[in-house]
């Protein structure tokens, strides 16, 4: 801001052209120039990208890096010095030629983009109040940035289906369709399933499906993510929430082992939506339907208090009960330490840790969803996002590995009379029945479950949202999550619990956060993690769309907003003031 | 203000002349005025050292108001930012809304209709009145004159009834806006207003019958908290407070602003600098504002009250309700916030208590980055223990009164 | 217009209630009178009892209460206010505000005392004590009727009728002083003990003034008995002019009524109070002790009234068709007369005071004495000799009431004649609004 | 406005002032290096060209990412020339440290305290370098960027104090 | 151009003190006399008050009230439809602008009805409030406004102060001239609309803002038309 007048550093004055074809600058590349700037890109770049790499962006809704060109909306027509009768060109169909000028900003530019905006807008219906768009929406943006002029329309719009669903997870809104038919080319492109199509003509285009056959895909979700504007919105997230009042975090998806990375778009702590993320190595910028919906257990049907028995207790209070009746068991080899994928790779070393050291364990049972359908695009069909790490935990710590039926097994025979579960997930509920038989079940649980209903001491434990970590993916690929929101309720990750447990136990556990828990215990499995640094998240620019608002308000309060968590002067929680005594 | 440093209990007694003249040996006694007191302003705590009846030291400790108004700006929007304006100085608001939003339309480069001028200045001279009663008839208070203060406020609350029928509330007008104002007048509201002033003259006529000639009020305020002309320009005095010691300093005239230079008005101007010459010359400037306010009527036209620039003004409603580009210019800007270009400015206007400057940072993005704000009191309470240095306890009360600090403004 | 006459309707109610009320007071007067001789006791004793009664707690505490109602409503009348009307008598009538003393009386009464730590127990209670009973006392000396037989006795309308009464009011004047101080100083505050030390270094110095400017009053009447300078205020001077204390000293009178006002410590020499600077010398209290403080500056507001009446204003004396008065009606009523003028006379003061308290600003401490000894006390003097030369001349006070006509008519003269700023400043009255021809030329 | 000022200033200052701009508005603005700002602030003062009599109204902003992070702002007017002028002082976070400019203009006391409160940035040679309006025990500086917006301070305990003007804080002692 | 104040100090004659005081009483009393002796004008309106009898300004409140202006910023309402649903759409709008956060919003579907999205919830919390109008202005359906010419009442509690849907919906389904959404296959036919909208009357007299003048909107009658085309197909 300080240097908005400051001149710019005058250009050296360039030595005239040598007359005939110049030969190129940089050799093997190509370089030409964008609005003055000069650019110098791989051969067979277009133009859009090789303006963003000068820092020139050029307006586009068809265009998508991972689709076919379409050249259909028009919106990135510039001026090139090789166009034929000085034609305005698509910048997204265009590579960069050697020594090329490019325009962007021209007034011939800038009246077609803003012929184009109005062209896309007289059909489109008044709908931003009612636009779950709206906020993220490129229409709304490149009017504001491009056109700003009022509308001349004196014609009836068009009247189309107004709330046409097309799937389980999508609902079109054909009146706000600007036809870039990016969805089509995605499904016929990426997913080789084209279960859309534009019908009709003219005025009375729309997208569709076959007639009688919905979009039941399994990675339709991604066709909402794709659609520039509001008309593809998804039935999930529709009306639950404004954009601008989401803020983001930079997350694992827990679906499966695959560990999309996605964004995790939270308000106060709800979980409102994923939206994958880009990550060449993982997931493209595709997640399944099904991880897109994996968010829910973070919201509803959490274990927000500690129980002992059936009875509601302090969180304090249970951790004692949990610690007592487990040292009971301790050394005895009547205990077990069933552990679930599900858990973070902290939380894991936090509570392998405990069960070595502070109850003696030499073996760990791995619970954890069951299987579910793969296929060869993104689904694993291990469904729990971290079995990779828990191995690699079991061994750091010289623990073997053991199915959970095998602890069904030595429970039912008497073997094992006391359980510590830490994740409750368990494939069936079969096994949670079995495992019920035990004599003391200390169970630190997400979510109300099987388990957690049969619990002897329950432990009130936090999702990934609520906490920092790493998932280790099925090609042993670790991937760090950030934390969103603080724990709900009373409760903890698991790292936290485990650390109290271990205290209670006469460990000297006491991290105070996930990174300390990985400074602490990590370098045992840094070994199986070469060139993981535990701090570096990838630098991604957090939000699409807006950029502002976490969210939009006085104190990054949100409307209706009430204070909830004790924080210390630095904004950060005070985890010794969490509610309970 | 060398003193200031000096712990207060060890301040040396003052040589004296002749041994008559020395001062009684006696014990200094250290008094909190405030931060509840029934004469201070806002909450501010004075903590006075006196010797008998006497100020020989004396310690300002402000903060007790302080609601972090540049902090609380640097998180809303630019336009969000205009009701805390308004509780700055609560007494002329629209002052406050007007200098922010030159503020923010110097960052823009935004011109704005002739008629949004026109408005501002006529409701900032309406609430430069309203402040200056406020004064008049609370010196009259604070010395014990109590019908004069009733006076003064029933003057006022006129001209804030007709505040009221323009912008829609009393005390916090929230009235003008990026690129223009609010709202255009009422139906006969200029006739209305004229008739106020009138009425406002009159009053302010009596509080002078009552008060400028009669000896009490010549003693109690002549000679007392006197500030010469050099110093007051030292300490950075502006408006009345600076013209009252004889430094005929003031915003409309030095770079006029708005439509000020269209306007026929004078610059009343003082030469002692105490506290006679401030109430007096707010009695004078009364006479000025209302001059002022008649002329915009008469030369006010017809036309916009706000600039068209789609990028900060709000669209019109009937485009927001009917059209598709209305409605998403609508969303762009409240969604968002105005995007103001990146830069900083510093724009002043002359409030009521002097010059009023705001300086506006923005990093291009919806939200002030930086917003400071230059409340005219606050050097005038700089001054306060030097000015009250000597003087006598019940001098202070009125030097506070006349220098008009404002909690508001000056603990932002 | 018909509140114009209702008021005027309520005024003469008032004044013939007033005239009932001193009748009965006469007649019940005179009953002590009578049980006193009967018991033994000279009569005056038994009469004196009863007017301790009917004067100091009836007269005088209800016209000091009534004082806290008229000060808002008339303060509010002045002020373009409507004043304390909301509670209303029987969901309907809010008859003045008068209500409001009770209800005043009662939030006095049930508020919770609140003491500073560290006060002086004794003298923190003491305080309210000493200084409202020496004001009530003042009241003692003060004639409100003549002498007027009735039921066979000679009764008066005073408690006690000393030979030395302005002495009396001296001294208890002096006396006030204490509980003011005290009560500053005992409960142990900074601004409390300034607001003491402020009230003390007042009540004194202007004691001084308040005793000289009666001095010319004395030499005048030649006595210092108040009944007896009320009967000197009845005889005739000038014609058919009394020799009222303000004819005869108008210079004497503006030193006594200023210097009295010193005394009640009300704006604007309501520097021990200074509700804007410093709080107060009773600051600490709160509750009755407070109300007691409170009240007794009423009380001292209507007995220094009803003192100037005495001095100044004629006494008793209804001044106006007193001849008539006392030739045609019977000695009793005409003795009702005259009480009843004297207490209009003193509720005319009191609201002269009020109208002073609530439009004067506050006086600065030096300023004050600088009033008191550099204005008030010379004047007083040259009072003093100026009565005392025209008496030596004319004992019969004709001179004297000639000096006091030009003094009268000189202060009226000063008063209506206007100064002007010395430049000429055009253009800026009000009224004027398109006459800025000048300042429009020269710009 | 008075682009004269500026040009003799950097005349004066070659090495001080850095950069001299016409800002939004036509506002003049002179970078000055933070070493210099005494002595530039007495020249702006006292040279019979400049007059900048008028106590300057002095505010920071915390750039926080750039370098130097803060941003010290000096608004000054001179009543006999009319003219106006405005200084940028950067200020490093590792050093924020400016010279005072109370002994030149009495009226830049309290700014420099709203700026040692508000920013952290201490002047040297301030005669009462005090917090102006937070109190003494205040952790933090609350117009810095990274100052949190949902914190809170940490609870003063009760104690006796001596010295009822400065408190019992750190520099109350 | 700077002028002289007359600031001179007291000549002999005013430092008498009794000659100015006098003078003031003298006025003081002029005002007394007035005030105590004659009836006081009851106009609501100050301004058009009778003074020449008397002068007091005040205003007996309860029984008395005087009567806000057209633009006064009260008590916010959600503005109905005819049918009697709130027109608000759950748009956020002024949640977002409001600078107090004092705008609570939950938003849910309307099953068959292209308005699609309604507030299932809407609570204003007028102790937040800073009544600074800025949800009225940022509205893009003319839903919420502050025209009711009230304030909230006082409460002895804070939940008295909280105003849901329920408190906040009344008053008449005043509209803007255009509405967009009454496209939809409204219950109401165009004459029963009609007939509502000239009984409703606004709060208050002719109002001032743009918001109640705005002009007629060309695309009124298209929309009318769009709407028969619709019934058409």
């Amino acid at each position: 801001m300080a240097e908005e007048t400051k001149p710019a550093a005058a250009a050296p004055p360039k030595p005239a052209p040598p007359p005939g074809p110049p030969p190129p600058k940089n050799p093997g590349m190509v370089t030409f120039t964008i609005d003055g700037r000069e650019a110098v890109v791989k051969p067979g770049t277009n133009i859009i990208e090789a303006a963003a790499s000068v820092g020139v962006s050029i307006p586009y809704y068809c265009w998508h890096k991972r689709l076919s060109i379409a050249a259909n909306c028009r919106m990135c027509l510039v001026e090139m010095s090789n166009a034929p009768g000085g034609k305005l060109m698509p910048a997204c169909q265009m590579t960069a030629a050697e020594g090329v000028a490019v325009k962007t900003d021209s007034p011939k530019v800038k009246d077609q983009q803003r012929a184009t905006l109005e062209f896309l807008l007289v059909n489109h219906p008044v709908d931003c109040p009612i636009c779950d768009q709206s906020g993220e929406c490129k229409l709304q943006d490149y009017y504001f940035q491009y056109d700003t002029t009022a509308s001349r329309l004196d014609v009836p719009k068009v009247k189309l289906g107004k709330r046409v669903p097309l799937g389980k997870l999508v609902v079109l809104d054909q009146e706000r369709c600007i036809l870039c038919t990016r969805c089509v080319r995605f499904m016929s492109e990426v997913r080789k399933n084209p279960q859309l199509g534009v019908d009709a003509r003219g005025n009375h285009s729309v997208i569709t499906t076959a007639p009688g056959q919905p979009l039941d895909d399994r990675y339709s979700g991604n066709v909402v993510d794709l659609c520039p504007v509001g008309a593809l919105t998804s039935t999930d997230f529709r009306f639950r929430g404004r954009v601008w009042f989401l803020s983001s975090a930079r997350s694992i998806c827990t679906g499966c082992a695959r560990g999309c990375n996605v964004f995790l778009d939270y308000m106060r702590d709800g979980t409102y939506r994923y939206r994958p993320r880009e990550n060449d190595q993982v997931n493209q910028e595709w997640m399944c339907d099904e991880g897109r919906l994996s968010y829910k257990p973070f919201n509803d049907g959490r274990v927000l208090e500690s129980r002992v028995g059936k009875a509601r207790a302090s969180r304090a209070a249970a951790v004692a009960e949990a610690a007592s009746r487990l040292r009971t068991h301790a050394g005895q080899g009547t205990l077990a330490w069933l552990a679930s994928p599900a858990a973070s790779l902290e939380d894991l070393l936090a509570a392998a840790l405990v069960a070595r050291d502070g109850l003696e364990l030499a073996e760990v049972y791995v619970g954890g969803q069951g299987d579910g359908w793969q296929d060869d695009f993104l689904r694993r069909a291990d469904q729990n996002p971290n079995r990779a790490g828990l191995a690699m935990v079991a061994r750091a710590f010289g623990l073997a590995v053991k199915p959970a039926s095998d602890l069904a097994a030595a429970v039912a025979e008497g073997k094992v009379k006391a359980v510590w579960a830490v994740g409750a997930d368990l494939a069936t509920p079969e096994l949670a029945a079995k495992l019920a038989r035990a004599e003391a079940l200390v169970v630190q649980a997400v979510n109300e479950c099987e388990l957690a209903a049969a619990a002897t001491v329950l432990l009130p434990a936090s999702p990934a949202p609520e906490s920092d970590g790493t998932f280790v993916n099925f090609e042993g690929r670790p991937q760090r999550f950030e934390l969103a929101y603080w724990p709900r309720g009373e409760s903890l990750p698991h790292w936290g619990l485990c650390a109290e447990v271990g205290r209670a136990l006469g460990l000297s556990s006491r991290w105070s956060s996930a990174r300390q828990v990985y400074e602490d215990l990590g370098r045992r499995v840094a070994g199986d993690l070469p060139g993981f640094q535990w701090s570096s998240l990838p630098s991604i620019d957090r939000r699409k769309g807006l950029v502002p608002l976490a969210a939009g308000t006085v104190d990054g309060r949100l409307p209706g907003h009430r204070e909830r968590m004790p924080l210390d002067g630095n904004g950060n929680v005070e985890w010794s003031r969490l509610p309970n005594p | 203000m060398a003193k200031e440093s000096d712990n207060l209990l060890v301040v040396p007694p003052v040589p004296a002349e002749s041994p008559l003249d020395a001062p009684f040996p006696s014990k200094r006694m250290l008094v909190n005025l405030g931060p509840s007191h029934p004469a201070m302003h806002g909450t501010v705590r004075a903590v006075v050292e006196l010797d008998g009846e006497t100020i020989h030291g004396m310690k300002l400790d402000i903060g007790f108001l302080h609601r972090g108004f540049e902090k609380t700006c640097e998180n809303v929007t630019w336009t969000q930012v205009f009701p805390y304006t308004d509780r700055l100085n609560y007494v002329s608001s629209i002052m406050n809304n007007v200098g922010y939003a030159m503020a923010v339309e110097k960052l823009c480069g935004l011109q704005i209709p002739e008629r949004a001028q026109y408005l501002r200045v006529i409701t900032s001279e309406l609430h430069r009145m309203c402040d200056h009663f406020t004064l008049v008839s609370a010196m009259g208070l604070e010395l014990g004159a109590m019908t004069v203060l009733i006076y003064g406020m029933e003057a006022r609350d006129l001209i804030w009834d007709r505040l009221t029928e323009l912008c829609g509330a009393r005390l916090t007008s929230n009235y003008a806006r990026v690129g223009g104002v609010s709202r255009d007048v009422p139906e006969g509201w200029g006739e209305k207003v004229e008739r106020t002033l009138d009425r406002a003259a009159e009053m302010a006529d009596e509080i002078d019958r009552l008060l400028t000639r009669n000896r009490i009020v010549i003693d109690r305020t002549r000679g007392t908290g006197v500030i010469s002309r050099a110093d007051a320009i030292d300490y950075g005095f502006t408006g009345p407070c600076l013209r009252a010691s004889g430094e005929p300093y003031d915003v409309r005239k030095a770079s006029p602003y708005l439509v000020y230079d269209r306007l026929d008005f004078d610059v009343p101007v003082g030469t002692n600098g105490d506290n006679f010459d401030r109430y007096l010359m707010r009695m004078e400037e009364l006479k000025q504002s209302d001059r002022i306010v008649r002329q915009c009527f008469a030369q006010m036209q017809p036309g916009a009250i706000a600039s068209d620039d789609p990028r900060f003004v709000l669209p019109p409603k009937p485009e927001v309700y009917g059209t598709i580009e209305g409605a998403m210019a609508h969303f762009k800007i409240i969604m968002e916030g105005i995007k103001v270009p990146a830069g900083e400015a510093y724009a002043y206007v002359e409030a009521a208590n002097g010059e009023l400057g705001f300086y506006a940072v923005s990093d291009g993005g919806g939200r002030p980055y930086k917003l400071g704000v230059r409340a005219p009191g606050w050097n005038m309470l700089m001054a306060l223990p030097q000015i009250m240095e000597g003087h006598m306890l019940a001098d202070l009360i009125p030097t506070f009164d006349t220098v008009n600090m404002i909690g508001g403004e000056v603990e932002q | 217009m018909k509140r114009f006459v209702g008021m005027w309707l309520v005024i003469g109610a008032v004044l013939v209630g007033l005239v009932g009320l001193f009748a009965a007071f006469y007649a019940l007067a005179a009953l002590g009178a009578r049980g006193a001789v009967a018991l033994g006791f000279p009569g005056f004793f038994g009469s004196a009892i009863v007017n301790a009664v009917t004067l100091m707690a009836v007269t005088l505490m209800t016209v000091a209460a009534l004082l806290t109602v008229a000060e808002r409503k008339w303060s509010a009348a002045m002020q373009d206010r409507i004043g304390a009307n909301r509670i209303l008598v029987l969901g309907k009538f809010p008859l003045g505000g008068v209500p409001y003393l009770l209800a005043d009386a009662l939030k006095m009464l049930t508020k919770e005392s609140i003491y500073p730590a560290a006060r002086s127990k004794f003298l923190f209670e003491l305080a309210p004590v000493l200084a409202f009973s020496p004001t009530f006392a003042l009241f003692a000396v003060v004639p409100v009727g003549p002498e007027v037989r009735a039921l066979g006795q000679t009764v008066g309308m005073w408690v006690a009728n000393p030979d030395a009464g302005l002495l009396w009011i001296f001294a208890l004047a002096g006396l006030s002083v204490y509980g003011t101080t005290l009560a500053g100083w005992a409960s142990n505050s900074r601004v409390g003990m300034l607001g003491a030390v402020r009230a003390s270094a007042q009540m004194i110095s202007y004691e001084v003034s308040l005793g000289l400017s009666l001095v010319g009053v004395m030499i005048a009447y030649r006595t210092v008995n108040l009944q007896a300078m009320a009967i000197a205020q009845g005889v005739e001077v000038l014609g058919p002019v009394p020799a009222l204390g303000l004819l005869l000293q108008p210079l004497g009178f503006l030193v006594f009524f200023t210097s009295s006002f010193a005394e009640t410590k009300r704006a604007p020499f309501d520097l021990p109070e200074g509700e804007s600077e410093i709080v107060g010398y009773f600051l600490e209290y709160s509750g009755m002790k407070f109300g007691l403080l409170f009240l007794a500056e009423f009380v001292e507001v209507v007995i220094l009234a009803a003192v100037t009446t005495a001095v100044f204003l004629g006494g008793w004396h209804p001044v106006l068709f007193e001849g008539w008065l006392k030739a045609h009606l019977d000695p009793l009523a005409f003795g009702a007369v005259c009480a009843a003028s004297f207490l209009a006379k003193v509720i005319l003061l009191t609201w002269l005071q009020l109208v002073i308290r609530w439009l004067l600003p506050r006086f600065r401490y030096d300023q004050i004495q600088g009033l008191c000894w550099k204005l008030l006390l010379p004047g007083a003097l040259v009072n003093v000799f100026v009565t005392a030369a025209a008496v030596l001349v004319d004992p019969s006070l004709q001179v004297l009431a000639w000096i006091g006509v030009v003094e009268i008519v000189a202060i009226f003269g000063i008063t209506m004649a206007v100064s002007k700023p010395k430049a000429a400043h055009g253009g800026h009255d009000h009224g004027d609004a398109h006459g800025h021809a000048a300042h429009a030329a020269g710009h | 406005m008075s682009q004269a000022a500026l040009q003799k200033l950097k005349e004066r200052f070659p090495d001080a002032v850095t950069e001299t701009y016409a800002g939004k508005g036509g506002d003049d603005v002179a970078l000055v290096k933070k070493e210099a700002i005494a002595e530039v602030c007495r020249f702006l003062k006292e040279d019979p060209e400049m007059l900048f009599d008028m106590a300057p109204y002095i505010t920071a902003a915390d750039y926080m990412g750039s370098e130097p992070r803060f941003d010290v702002v000096y608004q000054m007017y001179s009543t006999k020339k009319n003219h106006r002028i405005r200084l940028r002082v950067g200020v490093p976070e590792s050093d924020p440290v400016l010279a005072s400019v109370t002994p030149i203009w009495k009226g830049a006391n309290w700014y420099e305290r709203y700026c040692w409160d508000m920013y952290g940035i201490r002047f040297e040679g301030h005669p009462d370098p005090r917090r102006l309006y937070m109190y003494e025990e205040f952790v933090g500086h609350p117009l810095r960027k990274d100052y949190s917006l949902r914190g809170r301070q940490p609870l003063v305990p009760e104690r006796t104090v001596d010295e009822p003007f400065r408190g019992p804080g750190p520099t109350g002692g | 151009m700077p002028y002289q104040i007359d600031n001179r100090p007291a000549d002999t004659r005013e430092s008498l003190y009794f000659p100015e005081i006098f003078r003031a009483i003298g006025l003081v009393v002029k005002t007394f006399w007035r005030n105590a002796f004659f009836s006081r004008d009851p106009n609501t309106d100050i301004l058009e008050r009778d003074r020449s009898s008397n002068r007091v300004t005040t205003l007996q409140y309860p029984e008395e009230k005087a009567p806000y202006p057209a633009g006064y910023r009260g008590l916010h309402r959600l503005v109905p439809r005819p049918d009697g649903s709130p027109r608000c759409v759950a748009c956020y709008m002024c949640a977002t602008a409001c600078p107090a956060q004092c705008i609570y919003i939950e938003a849910a579907e309307v099953e068959g009805d292209p308005i699609e999205k309604y507030p299932k919830q809407f609570v204003i919390d007028e102790l937040r409030c800073v009544v600074c109008g800025f949800c009225v202005e940022a509205c893009p359906k003319d839903a919420i406004r502050m025209d009711t010419g009230e304030h909230p009442a006082p409460t002895y509690a804070r939940e008295g102060q909280i105003y849901d849907l329920k408190r906040l919906l009344r008053g008449p389904p005043v509209s803007y001239e255009k509405d967009p959404w009454l496209v939809r296959p409204s219950r109401l036919t165009d004459a029963a609309l009609k007939a509502d909208r000239a009984a409703a009357r606004p709060y208050g007299t002719q109002g001032t803002d743009e918001y109640t003048q705005t002009p007629g909107f060309s695309v009124r009658e298209l929309a009318a038309e769009a709407k028969a085309r619709g019934e058409a197909k």
